[in-house]
């Protein structure tokens, strides 16, 4: 398959929307512009898009769990009772929906209402289908978004966008590259530019759908640059759809300086493309996940990692923090256990809601840092592309320009290794193909070498897996026992 | 010490994959023959993975919480395909949920699962363990023949 | 009675010390030398000023929980778990000890016999006298603080010390003001420096003792320079009676900034003011403790102002956090809950051990306002007692130079007003007689100005209230609603 | 309506002074004229206050915990001291550690205080309770005579 980075032509569009919507039963109910009358009905107060807005204008941190269930019923009582503690709500998907295999998901539904308990990860939206999607949004009071996983979401979109959903998250790369093992790029980006254009559609007729990039990737060690990069990719992909709303994601690292850099950069960097392409017209919003590695599994312990999840996400100046919950290391969340991550989070980010982390050198040289590394590795993907930016990204991904840690996807090089300094900041240790400038390479390097100095041991692998398992085990820095 | 043979995966429509490098990791550097089928594996291409390597275990990881639903009848399929003595270890977090492991312990010990494992299992515990289990299979196995 | 600033003589010590001796009949037991000899015969691993300096040396960050109940062995029973969660141990004495209400500690120790649970807030170790002390001190393998609150503490000091305990809280001022109600300032100075005194000889002895002076005070609304005045005055007295180990103390306020620089200038004033008066062999260490105020009851929002605490404390460099728990609004806390905060705390101290915050424009400006202020302040208590520490401390509170919001004190003015700045920094709205200079006093007032326009109201008493109830309702500045 | 006159103080070796100070203020403004003791009050001043002052209510805080053994008997000093139709209330955190509130009501309620209060009471609820229960126990008084 050849993807290209244009807008996509209606016609086409339309023909291949007969096909997706015959993917799955429930596809045919759906109704383009039923739909968007149904999105014109809703109350502004469920306006994702609006919400985000307003909270960045009032320099606001919204708060979103994340959740799902297998039936419906439960799904709304979910919602409910969470709703009183978030600003945000959330629809997770289960991960079979998210590998379209539906016919998994109805032998989970099956089996989740003989057991009498979810027996899936999430909320099989497809299955459900339309009416079920709108019963969830007119049962709650704030803006609902679909989280996911899905290399392929187009019928999950056609259905939860008609369904009344405000926000969908995801993105070509970041829904292929950690969820995926063996599906093309190329094809997931496609399958993300339909769905952004149906979110353009949307724009199209004055209805707003907030889109939210996934920014933690595999969670597991990703230095910024490279998440803001495949961020920003999949930012001006959407933009070239005609999407306007746009949440850009990143996943607290732990350094204080770092992940405060990151956010900030973020902003920066994004602003900075987007104009570059030619485009003003568009929202742009960030959002912090709270540590989205392997966490304590003792709950006092993983209070402490969501509180300064919800420290960092105030002091850097997001615009929204998803948290996690005391159970993150064991289960799904409860809706109590829910709760719980919700109010611990709450009560930091509304202590430090008017504080944030002052200017110093090393804040301005760790944005710096970042933001050279990302100009390094986009004006790689840039020219790789040729003009095509879908391109360009699927042809860095083959050469390792952009490449990253832990993803499962065969599609992905897998060569970069990353550790943690002495600080705890995430650093690269063999950049393999990724064309960081030679200068940041050594910074990187320097950092890694006073760890390595103070630990009295090479970098090596033992210290990646030793950081993979420190948080869980009560600290940042892998050091050696 | 003989070379023992483990097939290594992450079962389902479960892409954790973090987990499953570092067990294959730690697995070679313990002396086994690691055939590692990463994450998304099917029952089906575990079976056929330890037939075409005439594995002594199958070690099978599900952290996403739908591995009740991914991890039924394998026992039984093994047995199908000829594999009557084959390890068969699954672990991480096998439910949806935060549960009391030993329901969930029982569940898949029901479901024919000789050890299950929670995510914060010590691994050199494990590779003690697994290595008794195949050696006193392969002397019923020896004895038989 | 006239307090003075000197070394208190030995024979004057010996006389007063017997009639210490008599106000309880478990003072008796109390035989100087033979303590020497019991304290020189401990394991170094329970010298609580070497595990401080070690841990000052090597960049540690130390915890330590309050406990303390009505019976030997449930106390032996309560250190024994806690102190595999801690690296320093307490031991908080019960309220009716601190007044020198032993007849009451004992219906309190009785009562608690025949409920079969602690009805005292602390341990009354005069009343269970020397052996018990010993008894305690011999079935732990940590450091033992006595921590109280006691006017009076000679008899309590005399006993805990012979008793193996090797550090003792409080001090002359703040652990009066705080804590009492009528006692003159000049009487419990002066059993302070007895105090004092029998920490320099066990000095002289070759036996250290660390002294903690009672860092945050009321815990209420406290700006960092009138604790830092006060720690430091403490100081000095205790430097003067011969003690060496010292560990001065500061209640978290809330607001990074702040915090950290009062952690800082609070060392680097000590520093100044202690090298001034001569003193160069000392031990200097700085302790945090966990906000001090009302917290929230729900423990999910307890967590969180505990890790923040813990943040601060680790950012910061101070070398030991005292911490709360989830408890903590409710009651004294029950080991498992004094458990709780320990794993909390020890999950975000480590994850931000070898992090801290880096300088700053604003960071420096806090520090030296606060340098400003507490050498206003000093200056005039010296001023004031002309060459004797003591009695410019008395005269200072009599004349309302140092005046510490909220305390019960008829001794203390009352009449300086402080309040939350707009992001939530402590700020003097009223000096009253305190004398911060011109310009620092108008750095506050247009701080607080800054909040009153954002909120659109006068700066008022009800401010004060807010603040007040503010962290313990979900946010650190109490903005109307 | 009439000026009702409260004592108000924290009882036993307590030194809690910033709630102290805070119900001060409420009550004043309320409307109340506040005879505040302050902190460390004992049973007898807060009699001799109550006496002297002809008091229609007692309000005690104890924050520290001993509040059990600090309030013990009170209702029949007053009594005995011909404060019969007085107002009692009890606030704060009046035993040792975290406990069901309902056993603290009825613990303290069997002492013979009218109501006990957590600390996180609603004064403004309180100062209705209070005009009410003082309003009541006049006319039972006004009654009598
Ligand atoms: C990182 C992470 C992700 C990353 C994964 C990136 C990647 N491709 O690898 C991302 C963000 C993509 C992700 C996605 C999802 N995740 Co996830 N994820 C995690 C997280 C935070 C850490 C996992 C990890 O890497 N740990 C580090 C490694 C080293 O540990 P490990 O995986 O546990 O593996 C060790 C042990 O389990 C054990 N082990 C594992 N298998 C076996 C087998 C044997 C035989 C033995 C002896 C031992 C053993 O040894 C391993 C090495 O030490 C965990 C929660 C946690 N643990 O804190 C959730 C978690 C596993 N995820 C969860 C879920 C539900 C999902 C999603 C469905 C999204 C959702 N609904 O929230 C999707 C999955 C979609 C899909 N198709 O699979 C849940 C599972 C819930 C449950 N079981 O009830 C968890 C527990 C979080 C939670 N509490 O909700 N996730
Ligand atoms: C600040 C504080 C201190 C300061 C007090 C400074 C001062 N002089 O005021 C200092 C640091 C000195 C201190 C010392 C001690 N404290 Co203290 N302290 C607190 C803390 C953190 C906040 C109290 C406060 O000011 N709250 C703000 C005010 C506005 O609220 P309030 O006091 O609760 O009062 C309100 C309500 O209770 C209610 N109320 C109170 N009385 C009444 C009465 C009536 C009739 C009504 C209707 C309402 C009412 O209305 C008030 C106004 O809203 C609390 C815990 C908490 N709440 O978070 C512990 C706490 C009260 N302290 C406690 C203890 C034990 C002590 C000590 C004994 C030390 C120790 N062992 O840890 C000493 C006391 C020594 C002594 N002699 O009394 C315990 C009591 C435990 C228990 N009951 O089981 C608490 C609960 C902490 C804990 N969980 O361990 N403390």
């Amino acid at each position: 398959m050849v993807v290209v980075s244009e807008k996509i032509d209606m016609t086409e569009f339309q023909k291949e929307r007969k096909e997706v919507l015959e993917t799955w039963s429930t596809g045919s109910m759906i109704d383009l512009a039923e739909g968007i009358e149904f999105q014109k009905n809703l109350s502004e107060s469920k306006r994702f898009s609006l919400v985000m807005k307003n909270a960045q204008e009032n320099g606001l941190l919204l708060l979103q769990p994340r959740a799902g269930v297998a039936l419906v019923d439960e799904h709304i009582k979910l919602l409910s009772r969470l709703e009183n503690y978030c600003d945000l709500l959330p629809t997770t998907i289960d991960a079979y929906t998210r590998q379209n295999r539906y016919q998994d998901a109805q032998r989970g539904i099956e089996r989740s209402v003989k057991s009498g308990q979810s027996m899936l990860n999430g909320f099989p939206a497809v299955n459900h289908g339309l009416e079920a999607c709108r019963r969830v949004v007119q049962a709650v009071h704030k803006p609902l978004e679909v989280r996911h996983g899905t290399p392929d979401a187009r019928l999950l979109a056609e259905i939860t966008l008609a369904g009344g959903f405000t926000a969908f998250e995801g993105g070509g790369i970041s829904y292929n590259i950690p969820y995926a093992k063996k599906v093309p790029l190329e094809t997931s980006i496609r399958h993300w530019q339909y769905v952004d254009r149906l979110v353009g559609f949307y724009q199209e007729e004055r209805i707003t759908i907030n889109r939210e990039p996934f920014g933690p990737l595999s969670g597991t060690l990703i230095p910024p640059f490279i998440s803001h990069a495949v961020a920003i990719l999949e930012g001006l992909l959407a933009l070239e759809q005609g999407v306007v709303s746009l949440t850009l994601g990143y996943g607290q690292l732990g350094n204080l300086i770092q992940d405060v850099a990151a956010i900030r950069s973020l902003r920066e960097l994004a602003d900075e493309y987007f104009q570059r392409f030619g485009y003003t017209n568009y929202e742009l919003t960030t959002v912090l996940h709270q540590w989205m590695g392997g966490f304590p599994e003792k709950e006092t312990q993983a209070y402490s990692v969501i509180a300064w999840g919800g420290a960092v996400a105030a002091l850097s100046g997001a615009t929204k923090v998803i948290i996690k919950t005391p159970h993150e290391a064991s289960g799904i969340p409860t809706c109590e256990a829910n709760i719980q991550g919700l109010e611990a989070t709450r009560q930091i980010t509304n202590m430090l809601k008017d504080q944030y982390l002052p200017d110093s050198r090393e804040l301005s040289i760790e944005t710096e840092i970042i933001k050279q590394e990302v100009r390094a590795v986009l004006d790689s993907v840039f020219d790789l592309g040729q003009g095509n930016i879908a391109a360009g990204a699927v042809r860095a991904f083959q050469a390792g320009v952009i490449d990253v840690p832990f993803s499962p996807s065969i599609y992905n090089k897998g060569k970069m290794l990353s550790i943690r300094d002495n600080v705890g900041a995430i650093r690269v240790l063999e950049k393999a193909e990724v064309p960081l400038p030679e200068s940041v390479y050594k910074y990187h390097a320097d950092k890694i070498q006073q760890r390595a100095c103070a630990e009295g041991r090479q970098p090596c692998f033992q210290m990646v897996v030793d950081d993979i398992y420190a948080i869980s085990k009560g600290r940042l820095v892998g050091r050696p026992r | 010490m003989r070379q023992h043979t483990i097939v290594l995966g992450v079962i389902g429509s479960d892409c954790h994959a973090v987990g499953n490098k570092i067990l294959e990791r730690y697995f070679a550097n313990a002396g086994f023959n690691v055939i590692n089928l990463g994450v998304m594996v099917s029952q089906q291409e575990f079976i056929d993975a330890a037939i075409e390597t005439n594995a002594n275990a199958i070690l099978i990881s599900s952290l996403y919480g739908q591995g009740e639903l991914d991890c039924e009848g394998l026992r039984g399929r093994c047995i199908e395909a000829g594999l009557e003595n084959i390890v068969l270890y699954v672990g991480g977090n096998l439910v949806i949920g935060k549960k009391d492991f030993s329901a969930i312990e029982r569940k898949f010990q029901r479901m024919g699962y000789d050890r299950i494992f929670k995510p914060d299992a010590d691994l050199e515990q494990v590779t003690l363990l697994l290595r008794q289990d195949i050696d006193s299979l392969q002397s019923v196995q020896e004895n038989r023949i």
